[in-house]
């Protein structure tokens, strides 16, 4: 965020540009040179007669734009109605790498897969380009007229109906209002398959308001997730991480970290962070917290159902170790649970004094969403339903099937789709609106506790994109009102007189708008009613079926981006597909093993579903992964997976229970990126208790491990000037995939598509490596960040042929593509396994517009030549040109971040200069958990891991 | 030649001019036993510059002819150090002088691995010098020699083995030579020109 | 047997082949001085769309590079100008000329001019101009005396082997950062003399190894 | 020749019937200048086939990427390398012949030797098409593999990769054994040139043989020559397959990180190429009825050759998994148990029976001299041996340190038809050498019959 910049170039009112000027004078430097470059290089016709190629400087110098340099700006982008603050930058014109803004509350610097991988998603060819009018190519001038006709011949709108998602803008806010207000009997529906329903139902039940709990996992001891993956899945945003990584993070032996326990069904990243982890089907959890509120003495002791059974011991621990850490301990529920869930999980935290200290409450203006939608489908059906505006969304993929949105939408004489791609829903609307991305349109958006940020766009719309609030105030009358106006004029109100002007570029330049946070509310839970919510529970029997989102494709919407498809799932390690995951026991059962097709009945209806065990997984429950299997959602998705929200209903949006299974003789290809689960007993990842490692600090090093071995050549001395080198904290990282993306991003990694990825060819730099250990029905799972190691005695350059990889003077092992044969050799010899080599030319399919995608500093490799990590050179040489030309020597430490290290929301890597004492990254090297990996090899790498620590109850130890 | 032959017939002791002009006197032997015995007389009787040529080798032929040891070997030898020196050069000049590079820790230049390149140029180049060195100490190739001309030198590849008593031998002529070749048991007795 | 091959047959033979190994020497020798870098690389002098001459404008006139060139200061690119930067002139002086039409409709139609690109290296190298001015290099070592030419000609060879001389022994380029645009600027004394003085002062270590260029 | 010189007792089973000089010119020169059998032609049609097919599949190859192949990550070297070694391998036996054997004054060595050199080239130039092929640049590797200065990128080779050492000990062999070969032929050249009837094969032949006139000067040096060339060539070949052995022994991955490799190497290539000879001379000494040159004693005795070298080779696995076990290294024992019974168990399964069990059958007499049994054995070792090397590279890579990148390696259908067509190519130059050179040297079979009537006194 060297240089933020409050004025928006492509901002500027009125079109100077004809549309996609700005494309074209994006594309004009580096990207060009690269499409010419790589098919040159590839020729090899270097000295040979040169083809012509033009320079095209814009007419025009644009403000503060310096050609090369790129520019960051802040924005925001919003999940599931949860904002989270960004900050973006752009090449000449062209976003092109995500990061999160350090000034935003919910981000700190950090950023998500999802956010990481956005950018692609800017350029994804497959987006709604233009208008269409009942199939036919339209133009927005076309619509206009339409609308200006059909809604001013509306009286108060009673047969008009809006849907959007969640609505976090408050510039929408106020423009729904206006338009309301012109439509008075209009009904205004929001609704996202990934909702917060049951949550939002708990607090009605628990404190008799719609209140959001705000957790503070740092101020937290000891922590009790019911069914909840805070830390991935069940977070839109990446601040918890954060604060959790916070407490997990020790420095030496004497210190302290949280204790998480975990009672989940599906075997998700938060458990296998967790310390203690209870597998238990979702459906069980409410008997569970019933029993574990009885222990703590909230409900009467009377009839408990773990009465006689081996979970009794955990649950009397995990309620003394609770009480034990009163107001420093924290219950939270997952949204797949039911509505006592949430109430009984106030309701503790209440008891336990932690409300006020590890959770505090605030104002949320949302509602239930499904059952709003049934009522429209209701009326949809009985033809009560004339005007239906669908802004954004996809309702006819993702709505629950028994409410048949896609059969009675036919009903309603005109639909309205805004979307950013033409999906499902788009297809069958009379009038589909191309939406213009988050990185193309001025907006705003709200973040978990309500903080606004701006969300400012950096590029001109690429394909003539307008957004909710445009298309609502083009309906609603105001024709050609800008979202930049609307945005703007609906701040500046709020800040009156002259210092407004001052307050919006302020807000611009940091991203975030101060004191918009809502205000907290104190709320007493109802202890009666919750009581008889619980006893109401019984727990149903028979195989359960739970629903989650895609760690790839969220609810569907991310399926056309290819990054994401490809980034294996942090557990299954699964790509470009779902699959109906069960536990070795229940498979066993079944008699179905990995990749067999099985048909899933529950409620009457049935989908098919290929199975893969997972281990750790609850018996007698079956999960599956919400957003595959589209149909309408352009090249990249198209039949990834199966569509899952074909058995999901309003009825049971979550989890179904008395589901059942059958096999059928089909079987299922599923490309993972990881064949094999077990360390095989190898010290790959060191792992201890707190309290081993407190007995003996110097676990992480075998007795028998020499580290200064004996080399036949006298050693080369790296002492000089800078020596690059990171340090892996695995015990903060927590497997999700932000730094796979973020490098994938910054790098320029090619996707390779699920046949390539199925033979072995995928090409992260970075990959997670997720070992599972201890009983295959219950295992513990551990995740290990691998990138390139960088050896000092790297065996990949002593055998190239033709020096294509050998060291730099900062011990960084180079790579120059342009010199590699690619023999192989190199990746042969990596006891690490990190090279990654271009089997085929996988940028062969990248079209011109997702070219604009690509980083400019770093090269795009051709086909035929091996790559790999390299700590980031480019961002290295950067920010050392730039120390030289400011006069400054020394580079300042974490000046320099590498891509994956930034974006870490666990801040789980460190990377800087090992000859400087004083950076940090030499502070964690000198750690007692620090330890390199096949350090008998006296390979030397640069990188190096903090062994992993578990915290877990001595009761239960 | 044929008349060549005929003259002989004609006039035994042919003339100076021919004499001049021959490449010696060139007869036909069975077997490499008499080829030797051939030989010896031959040289007894005074002549000193002899050839035979031979389907394969005959053990025995060079002392007969009274030859000395080839000298190829030196040429070998000097050739194969010549190519351990460039193997050497090349090694340390590219890689520890012209463009050094740190490649794996490991020093700019190193015996221990450059021996694999230093001993296979070694063997290439003394390959060479032993198969170049023979055939030009062989002065081949030689499209053209006079002993081509003899009427079943054909024969000399397959299974009979020629003598050659050279013009250049002391006291040679040709008419003596040939007679001499007959007496020795020779057959085809030819003299053949230069 | 009648000999296969003619008295004459070994003479013509040696001719022959010797005349092979003389033509294949001959073929090298050439086509390795042709094909050498500071020959084949250099001497590119395209037609501009407008006849913009450095002479005129650098060389004459005295403009500075940076008054056009912007960019290298703070940019890893020399950026080529907007066309509003010719018109800052332009709309007063010669404002009428035909030769700056193409110039003109540029600047109203927001259309950019089609320079033609001279000076390029291959995708795979990052050249940073920044860093190289910072260190006092100035612009005639790699483009030569740009102020003399009506029309810009590559008169360096711009390859790797060309770069790595300069970065083994930077001292001969190397002047006082305000002389780098100064392109007829005559040391008074040994210039790697002066060189040496700055790279001692400065701390300029320039690298030879790969990811010094490629990335 | 030189293994005239000594008078050792005659083993009249390396020349059957006493055949006259002549004999031997006209039956062997009679080969190239006669027609071929029906058979021949059959079988050039179908190996020709094969070597286009192979020429598709490289055309193929370098057009679209090595991703039309089966290797993946972590197996990056598969096929391609497996069959470079294999073909290394085979190329050992001919050079062995002439040199070593020569060296050893192992006369029965006489009438194999051409052949079997010839198959060394052929073998070697099958070989020399996988190291350029498997790079993903091919039309960069065909020069930056080798030192040619480059004015303009001025960047040079790593002489510590055992890749360069291959480069250059594998170009080497292939020139010194076509200069031994070749120097070999020129006198038999000169008397298919004698016999020559038509004026073009006159011509050709005359300037192939160099004028070669049977001199005793020539022979003087020439005998020399072959002789230092002779002494030159045996460490060469032993060189080579060390080298191509650290290609594997110099890299870290456990079950190639191993000493015993250029030994055990060195022997199996004699192994495979051994067998190959036996497969290529029973045929040929069947349709070119050349049983009196080609006499049951000189089967017999490679044969045994090949008993030895599968004895030690077989000792060679054992030894492997010894020092897997005694070196306490898990990785190392991992690899090993890894390939007795992980994945890729029936590979190595194959390969031990090919390799180790079946040439036991050597022992017998019966076996040793059967032409059937023999023809049979001598292919189903060189399986064991193809597997042998599939085994070692593909094994190791598959499973090494992280097993978090542990994968499987499938080949495609690119992989087989490559394979199958460097058996084309193999092949096809044999046949043409039958056809056109004469396939057994007459002048030292010539040079042995000398010696046996020297020594019994009979002419021939």
């Amino acid at each position: 965020m060297s240089e933020r910049n409050p004025c928006n170039p492509v901002s500027l009112p009125g079109d100077e540009f004809p549309e996609g000027a700005s494309v074209l004078d994006a594309t004009s430097r580096r990207t060009l040179l690269k499409l010419m470059g790589a098919s040159l290089g590839l020729a090899g016709l270097t000295a040979c007669s040169r083809p012509v190629e033009n320079i095209l400087p814009a007419a025009k110098g644009v403000e503060d734009q310096i050609p090369g340099n790129p520019l960051f700006y802040a924005t925001a982008m919003s999940l599931g109605g949860v904002a989270t603050g960004l900050l973006v930058e752009a090449h000449d014109g062209r976003p092109t790498k995500i990061e999160g803004n350090p000034d935003h509350p919910f981000s700190r610097g950090a950023a998500s897969a999802f956010h990481q991988a956005s950018v692609l998603g800017l350029y994804d060819p497959d987006r709604s380009r233009e208008v269409m009018h009942e199939g036919q190519p339209s133009a927005w001038d076309e619509f206009a007229a339409f609308a200006k006709g059909h809604f001013s011949a509306m009286a108060a709108g009673e047969r008009l109906r809006f849907l959007s998602q969640t609505v976090n803008s408050p510039s929408l806010e106020a423009v729904r209002a206006q338009a309301l207000n012109r439509f008075p009997q209009a009904k205004w529906i929001e609704y996202e398959p990934i909702s917060e329903d049951e949550a939002l139902a708990g607090a009605e039940l628990a404190f008799g308001r719609a209140v959001r709990p705000i957790y503070h996992f740092d101020k937290a001891d000891a922590i009790l997730s019911l069914d909840s993956d805070f830390l991935a899945l069940d977070s839109q945003t990446v601040g918890y991480t954060k604060d959790f990584a916070a407490r997990r993070r020790v420095a030496s032996e004497k210190d302290t970290m949280n204790r998480l326990y975990i009672v989940e069904s599906q075997f998700s990243v938060t458990g296998a962070m967790a310390d203690h982890r209870l597998r238990m089907r979702s459906g069980d959890v409410p008997e569970f917290v019933a029993d574990l509120a009885r222990e703590l003495g909230l409900l009467p002791a009377g009839l408990n159902v773990l009465n006689n059974d081996p979970r009794r011991r955990w649950l009397a621990a995990l309620a003394r170790d609770l009480k034990k850490n009163a107001g420093r301990s924290l219950v939270v529920a997952g949204p797949r649970q039911p509505a006592a869930v949430h109430a009984a999980a106030h309701w503790i935290n209440q008891a336990l004094g932690n409300a006020g200290k590890t959770v505090t409450y605030v104002e949320t203006p949302r509602r239930p969403q499904i059952a709003a939608l049934k009522e429209l489908a209701a009326e949809m059906a009985a033809g009560r339903v004339e005007t239906l505006v669908i802004l954004g969304g996809n309702p006819a993929y993702d709505a629950p099937a028994d409410l048949e949105f896609s059969r009675f939408v036919k009903k309603v004489a005109v639909t309205i789709h805004l979307g950013v791609e033409r999906n499902e829903t788009g297809v069958l609307a009379k009038w589909h609106l191309p939406e213009a991305h988050y990185l193309e349109c001025w907006g705003d958006a709200r973040a978990l506790d309500g903080t606004a940020s701006i969300q400012q766009p950096l590029i001109q719309p690429l394909y003539g994109g307008r957004t909710a609030v445009e298309t609502l105030a083009l309906i609603s009358g105001h024709k050609d009102q800008r979202a930049y106006d609307i945005v703007r004029n609906c701040w500046l109100a709020q800040w009156p007189g002259a210092h407004g002007e001052k307050t919006w570029r302020k807000c611009l330049h940091d991203g975030v708008i101060p004191l918009t946070a809502s205000p907290r509310v104190e709320a007493a839970p109802d202890a009666k009613r919750i009581a008889a919510a619980l006893a109401a529970r019984r727990t149903a029997t028979g195989i359960e079926v739970n629903f989650y989102p895609s760690a790839s494709t969220w609810d569907g919407r991310f399926a056309n981006n290819g990054w994401l498809q490809e980034a294996p799932d942090p557990m299954t390690k699964l790509t470009w597909d779902n699959a109906a995951l069960l536990s070795p026991a229940t498979a066993r059962q079944f008699g179905v093993a990995n990749g067999e097709v099985i048909s899933i009945a529950a409620g009457g209806r049935e989908i098919e579903m290929p199975v893969w065990i997972q281990p750790g997984h609850a018996d007698q429950s079956i999960s599956l992964a919400l957003g595959y299997g589209r149909t309408a959602c352009g090249h990249v998705g198209h039949g990834a997976g199966h569509d899952t929200y074909a058995l999901r209903t309003s009825a049971a949006p979550h989890v179904v229970a008395g589901a059942s299974v059958t096999r059928t003789d089909r079987t299922y290809k599923l490309a993972t990126t990881q064949e094999h689960h077990s360390m095989e007993g190898r010290p790959l990842v060191r792992e201890a208790s707190l309290d081993t490692y407190r007995k003996q600090p110097a676990f992480a090093h075998k007795p028998d491990e020499k580290t200064n071995l004996f080399q036949l050549f006298p050693r080369f001395s790296y002492d000089q000037g800078n020596q690059w080198g990171m340090a892996i904290d695995l015990n903060a990282c927590i497997g999700c995939n932000a730094c796979v993306l973020a490098c994938q991003a910054e790098n320029n990694i090619p996707i390779v598509g699920k046949e390539q990825v199925m033979r072995g060819r995928e090409m992260h730099w970075i990959r997670l490596d997720r070992y599972y250990g201890g009983p295959e029905e219950d295992p513990r799972a551990v995740t290990q960040p691998v990138a390139c190691q960088q050896c000092e005695n790297a065996p990949c350059e002593s055998v190239c042929p033709v020096a294509a990889t050998n060291h730099s003077p900062e011990g960084l092992n180079d790579m120059a593509y342009n010199r590699c044969v690619g023999t192989r050799y190199c990746a042969n010899n990596c006891p690490y396994k990190v090279r990654r080599f271009n089997f085929l030319d996988y940028h062969k399919d990248v079209q011109e517009v997702e070219k604009m995608a690509f980083n400019p500093d770093v090269t795009v490799r051709m086909r035929g030549v091996m790559e790999k990590c390299t700590y980031c050179v480019q961002r290295i040489q950067e920010k050392k040109i730039q120390a030289q030309a400011e006069g400054r020597r020394a580079l300042r430490d974490g000046k320099i971040l590498t891509a994956c290290q930034q974006t870490c929301p666990a801040d789980a890597i460190v990377f800087g200069n090992i000859n400087d004492p004083q950076s940090r990254v030499t502070q964690l090297k000198k750690q007692n958990r620090d330890y390199t990996i096949l350090t008998e090899l006296n390979t030397r790498p640069r990188t190096s891991y903090l062994a992993k620590l578990r915290n877990p109850n001595p009761e239960l130890a | 030649m044929s008349h060549l032959e005929d003259s002989i017939l004609e006039q035994p002791g042919s003339s100076a001019a021919q004499e001049l002009a021959a490449y010696g006197a060139v007869a036909e032997f069975d077997s490499p036993e008499n080829l030797l015995e051939a030989i010896r007389s031959a040289r007894e009787r005074g002549y000193s510059r002899l050839d035979a040529f031979t389907p394969f080798p005959v053990h025995g032929i060079d002392e007969a002819l009274g030859e000395k040891r080839s000298r190829l070997g030196w040429i070998v030898l000097i050739a194969g150090l010549a190519g351990a020196f460039a193997a050497f050069m090349l090694i340390w000049w590219t890689g520890a002088v012209d463009y050094p590079l740190v490649v794996a820790g490991k020093p700019l230049f190193a015996f221990e691995f450059s021996v694999p390149v230093i001993f296979e140029l070694a063997v290439l180049f003394a390959s060479f010098g032993a198969v170049i060195g023979m055939f030009l100490f062989n002065g081949l190739p030689r499209l053209y020699h006079p002993v081509f001309q003899h009427s079943r030198f054909e024969r000399a590849t397959d299974d009979r083995f020629l003598l050659a008593i050279e013009a250049d031998s002391d006291c040679f002529d040709a008419g003596g030579a040939a007679e001499v070749l007959r007496a020795l048991g020779g057959e085809h007795v030819e003299v053949i020109a230069e | 047997m009648k000999p296969l091959f003619s008295k004459s047959a070994d003479k013509h033979l040696r001719i022959v082949v010797s005349a092979i190994l003389l033509t294949v020497a001959a073929a090298i020798t050439l086509s390795a001085y042709l094909f050498r870098p500071e020959r084949a690389d250099t001497g590119y002098q395209p037609a501009q769309p407008v006849p913009y001459s450095h002479k005129l404008h650098a060389g004459n006139l005295g403009l500075d590079c940076r008054y056009c060139h912007s960019t290298i200061e703070q940019s890893a690119y020399a950026a080529i100008p907007p066309t509003e930067t010719c018109m800052n002139c332009h709309t007063r002086v010669k404002a009428e000329s035909p030769q700056l039409q193409l110039v003109r409709e540029s600047y109203a139609t927001g259309r950019p001019i089609p320079w033609v690109h001279i000076h390029k290296l291959p995708d795979y190298v990052y050249f940073n101009h920044r860093a190289h001015l910072d260190a006092g290099v100035s612009c005639v070592t790699c483009h030569g005396r740009v102020d003399q030419m009506a029309e810009v000609r590559q008169v360096k060879p711009l390859s790797m082997a060309w770069c790595l001389e300069c970065h083994r022994n930077p001292a001969p380029e190397i002047r006082p950062r305000e002389l780098i645009t100064k392109l007829d600027w005559v040391p008074d004394r040994d210039p790697a003399e002066i060189g040496r003085e700055l790279i001692a002062k400065n701390h300029i270590h320039p690298p030879t190894n790969c990811s010094g260029c490629h990335r | 020749m030189a293994d005239l010189a000594i008078a050792q007792e005659l083993n009249p089973a390396l020349v059957l019937g006493k055949p006259g000089y002549a004999d031997v010119t006209r039956k062997v020169a009679g080969i190239v200048e006669g027609r071929m059998p029906r058979v021949w032609y059959i079988a050039i049609a179908c190996t020709g086939t094969l070597t286009l097919a192979l020429a598709a599949m490289l055309a193929y190859l370098v057009t679209t990427g090595i991703g039309v192949w089966g290797n993946n990550s972590p197996v990056g070297w598969a096929w391609d390398i497996t069959n470079f070694v294999f073909w290394i391998g085979i190329g050992h036996a001919g050079t062995l012949i002439s040199a070593i054997l020569f060296l050893f004054r192992q006369r029965w060595r006489t009438s194999i030797n051409r052949f079997a050199e010839a198959m060394t080239l052929f073998a070697v130039a099958c070989a020399g098409i996988f190291p350029l092929f498997h790079t993903g640049r091919p039309w960069r590797a065909v020069y930056w593999l080798f030192p040619v200065p480059n004015p303009a990128l001025h960047i040079w080779q790593n002489f510590r990769s055992p890749l360069i050492w291959d480069v250059f000990a594998v170009s080497t062999y292939a020139t010194v054994s076509a200069l031994f070969w070749y120097t070999g032929l020129v006198p038999d050249l000169a008397t298919l040139r004698d016999r020559a009837k038509t004026r073009g094969r006159k011509i050709v032949l005359g300037l192939l043989s160099l004028g070669w006139r049977g001199s005793a000067r020539h022979w003087r040096h020439y005998e020399l020559a072959y002789l230092l060339l002779a002494g030159l060539s045996t460490p060469l070949v032993l060189s080579v397959h060390t080298i191509v052995s650290f290609d594997f022994a110099v890299s870290v991955i456990p079950g190639w990180h191993t000493t015993i490799f250029p030994p055990y190497f060195v022997a199996g290539a004699i192994f495979s190429g051994f067998a190959m000879v036996v497969t290529l001379m029973v045929i040929a000494r069947q349709v070119f009825n050349l049983k009196q040159f080609v006499t049951m004693k000189h089967l017999e005795n490679m044969n045994k050759v090949m008993l030895a070298t599968g004895l030690i080779v077989g000792f060679a696995y054992a030894t492997e998994f010894f020092i897997a076990w005694y070196s306490g290294n898990r990785y190392e024992r991992f690899v090993f148990l890894n390939r007795a019974f992980g994945p890729y168990w029936w590979a190595y399964w194959t390969m031990v029976c090919c390799n180790v069990f079946i040439p036991q059958l050597f022992w017998l007499k019966r076996v040793r001299t059967s032409v059937p049994a023999m023809f049979v054995i001598s292919i189903l070792i060189n399986v064991g041996m193809w597997f042998e090397r599939f085994v070692i590279i593909v094994t190791s890579l598959s499973r090494d340190y992280l097993p978090s990148s542990w994968g499987y390696f499938r080949p495609t259908p690119v992989d087989m038809l490559t394979l199958a067509g460097s058996f084309g190519l193999f092949l096809t130059l044999f046949l043409l050498f039958v056809r056109f050179l004469p396939m057994i040297s007459m002048t030292e079979v010539k040079g042995m019959i000398a010696a046996d009537s020297a020594h019994s006194g009979d002419r021939p």
